[in-house]
């Protein structure tokens, strides 16, 4: 059970982070549309942090952080609001912080690819609840990709100035992705490793690239830290930074009903 | 028809309280007087969604985050219904962009106030979404016929909003004593400044008398008002939250509340530009209007099929 | 001693808020000189600040934020890190986001060379640990005003480029510097109602702009909330932000040893 | 003096292990090496400032943040003392700069490592500092005067550094169990890339010899990585953490600490430029270089007397 909710917390914690970046974007999109659509990408990832942060916490009530005695806090914010960055699973392409319209896009669309591939393949899960979230975050996840391959080839063709930016964007996370897609064999039982869909995830990407015509990056992945990454707690100087703003509500009212 | 015969036709339609539609002739000064009242309801849905979402990345529970992201987006939702209403009357996004952003039209003056407590969320949604509806309501019947029917689906969502507003201060009203301060302290900040939604007192509101003669407006500033307070009362007293007015009091003999006078130096200074974040909200649209510019560039000439080599 | 500790906490809070804002410039100066110049006004805004915390605690230990029992939290960090916004008495001017060079250069003038105004007065107050901080603070604000001064002109007078953006930076702090010598008698027997300096802040500010060639901007002042200014504990949206990160750490370990 | 002499005049205060001046004959190589290691010494105080300036803005304490604010300006000032000592061989800080920026020219690559908690700044300050002070106290004695010169006041404020992030470590381990955790976990991360802070082995170093020959450099990386070693296992124990090395143990016929091999494959990555926090920290280093931009224009063209009007 232990493994169980820690691999949860993985799945939840890309969610909950990426979501996080996406809200930011609320009122600052190019056009009117595309704030909707981002704040649409930010609430379904957010409403499939809930479930799977939920799901942890009955894998392994151990892992929910104390709180004071009869505080009110649900599972799943004693989770979210309770946690210290080195206790965050999520990789680091998630946490990094907000660029221009081409870095949400190509984001968008490193962490929906892969993050698809596993949802497809975890919907045959032997656990109900993460296969019944698979299965609705599936169809989400398909839109999120269409959404940023729409407008990567968009941007890619656009003008110079955005071609330009894509490119540099582009740059800038492609030596993320490695982790989205680093193995962890810990609960093949019922979880997926997502070294399992690397060749799936990159046939996708090459075929965007390709559409695109934009030639795949040739940077090699970020290191760790003595060989740990951001499923094992070690995450970018930025994590805590989104953390102190997030959870500072929360904090300050331990006790709080909300 | 003729052109008498049209002017026959406007005025009947106005007189039956049924509704004008974009292909029907309309006086000059009915079309420039909607133009500005739905680009000022639009500009103040899409700045309204800044003092909001200033508290999405701190929402203090996942569920409250989900509702409030929600919300902040039907508020560009009602912003976008409201920019098609007003380009049926042949004025273009990007004009309305332009006079919002140069300070030609203008919105609501409630958004220059800041948000300083996750209650704001919660008094925003209860009052100011419970004065917006207020005036708005009465929208829903007003003669333009693409206006009113954005209305419609607007003030649907706006009660909704509302009602989760007032949810979330009943819910922080149980729960610790730190929250039922916050409660209270957002109250009184949020208080004047609602009543301040409603313009001016009826003696000196020009523009309110023809716009009631158009049924392009349905009621006095003043008759909302005393409409809105009589409604908010009650639901402060089941709050336990007490309205910072010494002046409030129950008149039997009006059978309305009496209620204090608010602060009209005050809203005139925030009108004319120096309330506390109008140049701050003005600022956070130019610069996301300015930053997406070469978004909207790539759109459009990758819509016209052009295509660019490496 | 309940007004003098408000008195001193305003004061304090000024130079606290004032002195976080400096130091997010360290490493972000356009040249390493200005990087320790930028530093060394934070440190002494934030020496200042000490001080004072400290003195509005002697004189009112209720007003320090209660902490677990056997805290061995000073009382200078209990008023630093353990208030909420709202407790904050500093002026608005002080907590607005950084911008380019030519804000901290307005920002830094407009409100040294009041602080240097109250601060010559203070020296006399018939309290000798606000008199003494007075002293000291009179020799350093004296630099700041002299650095942010000779700063002004040279980039009125540099380029088009800097000129521009001196204006603008002018042009949007100048509303916030009413705050700065609003009246407030509430302690004249030991402190200085900064009204009374008004005229002379005003006198040092129009011989700046005149050398400078540069025109007094005619913006009123920025309106509060109800009446209520930063100094009544009602801000701009930008305090609590601020304030979420300063003090996560030290909210996150209430019983900490530092 | 003839071309024989003057360079027998070098060989000779070499030998002697005096110091040459700027103003002395001095062979390219020696004057190229030497650019190349000031610079590189330069720029690592400068990026430096990065991973510790990060925790100033959230120091738990106020005494902490004025003296971590204190240490950062500090590693300012001995950048500019280094870019002038480098200054005296004939670059100019602008090409120094912009060597940085594009990379030309390294920095030391613990600095692209992330700071993660408090507890890193007492990290850094014991070991990063500690492991500097070893490799830069025999630098005190170095052949070139401007640069010896230089590295006696670093290292005095360096030592400085070093016993002030010892004793936070020292306070924090005192503390709750939740600060003991922090400071254990936090030495975990950077007591690896500490040790690789030496440089490669001495069977890989192949600018060793010739830098010692010269007596640019005084020791080899073994050897002070040794002594390092030999120094913090005690400081360690007196903190009472744990050092994340099984293979450290004293070896009394060496009268040394024998000690595990670091991670060389990781160091390899980090110093190709795939290192957590590389292109993270050249990124923050150009955007404030080129924001300053008009600034430094600014002030030339003051300086110039240029005045422009209205």
């Amino acid at each position: 059970p232990d493994e169980l909710a820690r691999y949860c917390l993985g799945l939840a914690d890309d969610a909950l982070i990426m979501s996080q970046r996406l809200a930011e974007w609320c009122s600052r999109a190019p056009e009117m549309e595309d704030d909707v659509a981002l704040a649409n990408l930010a609430l379904d990832l957010l409403g499939q942090a809930r479930l799977l942060l939920a799901r942890a916490a009955a894998a392994s009530p151990g892992i929910v952080p104390e709180l004071p005695e009869g505080s009110p806090v649900p599972p799943e914010d004693a989770l979210a609001f309770f946690r210290e960055a080195g206790q965050f699973r999520n990789v680091r392409l998630a946490e990094v912080p907000n660029g221009d319209f081409a870095h949400v896009v190509v984001r968008l669309l490193l962490f929906s690819v892969a993050r698809f591939e596993v949802l497809e393949r975890l919907r045959l899960s032997r656990d109900h609840v993460l296969a019944a979230v698979a299965t609705r975050g599936v169809k989400e996840l398909s839109y999120h990709r269409d959404w940023s391959g729409r407008w990567f080839l968009t941007l890619a063709r656009g003008t110079q100035e955005s071609h330009r930016r894509l490119l540099a964007a582009l740059d800038e996370l492609w030596v993320f992705r490695g982790e989205l897609t680093a193995a962890d064999a810990s609960v093949t039982d019922v979880g997926v490793d997502p070294s399992t869909v690397s060749a799936a995830v990159d046939a996708v990407l090459e075929q965007v690239l390709a559409t695109s015509g934009v030639e795949r990056p040739s940077k090699g992945a970020l290191a760790g830290v003595g060989g740990r990454f951001g499923r094992d707690g070690v995450h970018t100087e930025h994590l805590s930074l989104l953390l102190a703003e997030m959870q500072v509500v929360a904090r300050a009212h331990p006790s709080g009903r909300w | 028809m003729t052109d008498s015969a049209v002017e026959a036709h406007f005025d009947e339609v106005i007189a039956r309280h049924d509704r004008i539609e974009p292909r029907d002739w309309m006086p000059d000064a009915y079309r420039r007087t909607l133009v500005r009242q739905i680009a000022q309801h639009a500009h103040s849905e899409i700045i309204g969604m800044q003092p909001e979402g200033n508290w999405i990345s701190r929402a203090p529970s996942l569920r409250r985050k989900a509702i409030l992201l929600a919300k902040v987006q039907d508020e560009a939702g009602h912003g976008l219904y409201l920019y098609s209403a007003a380009e049926t009357l042949g004025v273009s996004r990007d004009e309305l962009v332009d006079n919002l952003l140069t300070g030609k039209q203008k919105y609501s003056s409630i958004f220059n106030y800041p948000t300083l407590s996750y209650a704001d969320v919660g008094t925003i949604g209860w009052l100011v979404d419970g004065a917006a509806i207020c005036n708005q309501v009465p929208l829903c019947r007003t003669s333009y016929g693409p206006y009113g029917r954005a209305m419609i689906r607007i003030c649907k969502e706006e009660s909704f909003h509302q009602r989760q507003g007032y949810e979330l201060l009943m819910t922080m009203m149980r729960g610790t004593p730190e929250q039922q301060e916050m409660v209270q302290e957002s109250v009184n900040r949020f208080w004047w400044p609602s009543l301040m939604m409603f313009g001016p007192p009826d003696e000196n509101s020009p523009n309110s008398e023809r716009s009631m003669a158009w049924g392009i407006k349905r009621n006095s500033n003043d008759d909302l008002r005393q409409k809105f307070v009589d409604m908010t009362v009650p639901q402060a007293d089941a709050l336990g939250i007490c309205l910072p007015d010494p002046s409030l009091a129950w008149n039997a003999s009006r059978e309305h509340y009496d209620f204090g006078e608010p602060d009209w130096d005050e809203l005139a200074a925030v009108i004319r530009g120096d309330g506390p974040c109008n140049a701050q909200r003005i600022e956070h649209r130019r610069r996301a209007h300015e930053d997406g510019a070469w978004v909207r560039e790539a759109a459009t000439a990758f819509a016209a099929g052009g295509e660019i080599g490496d």
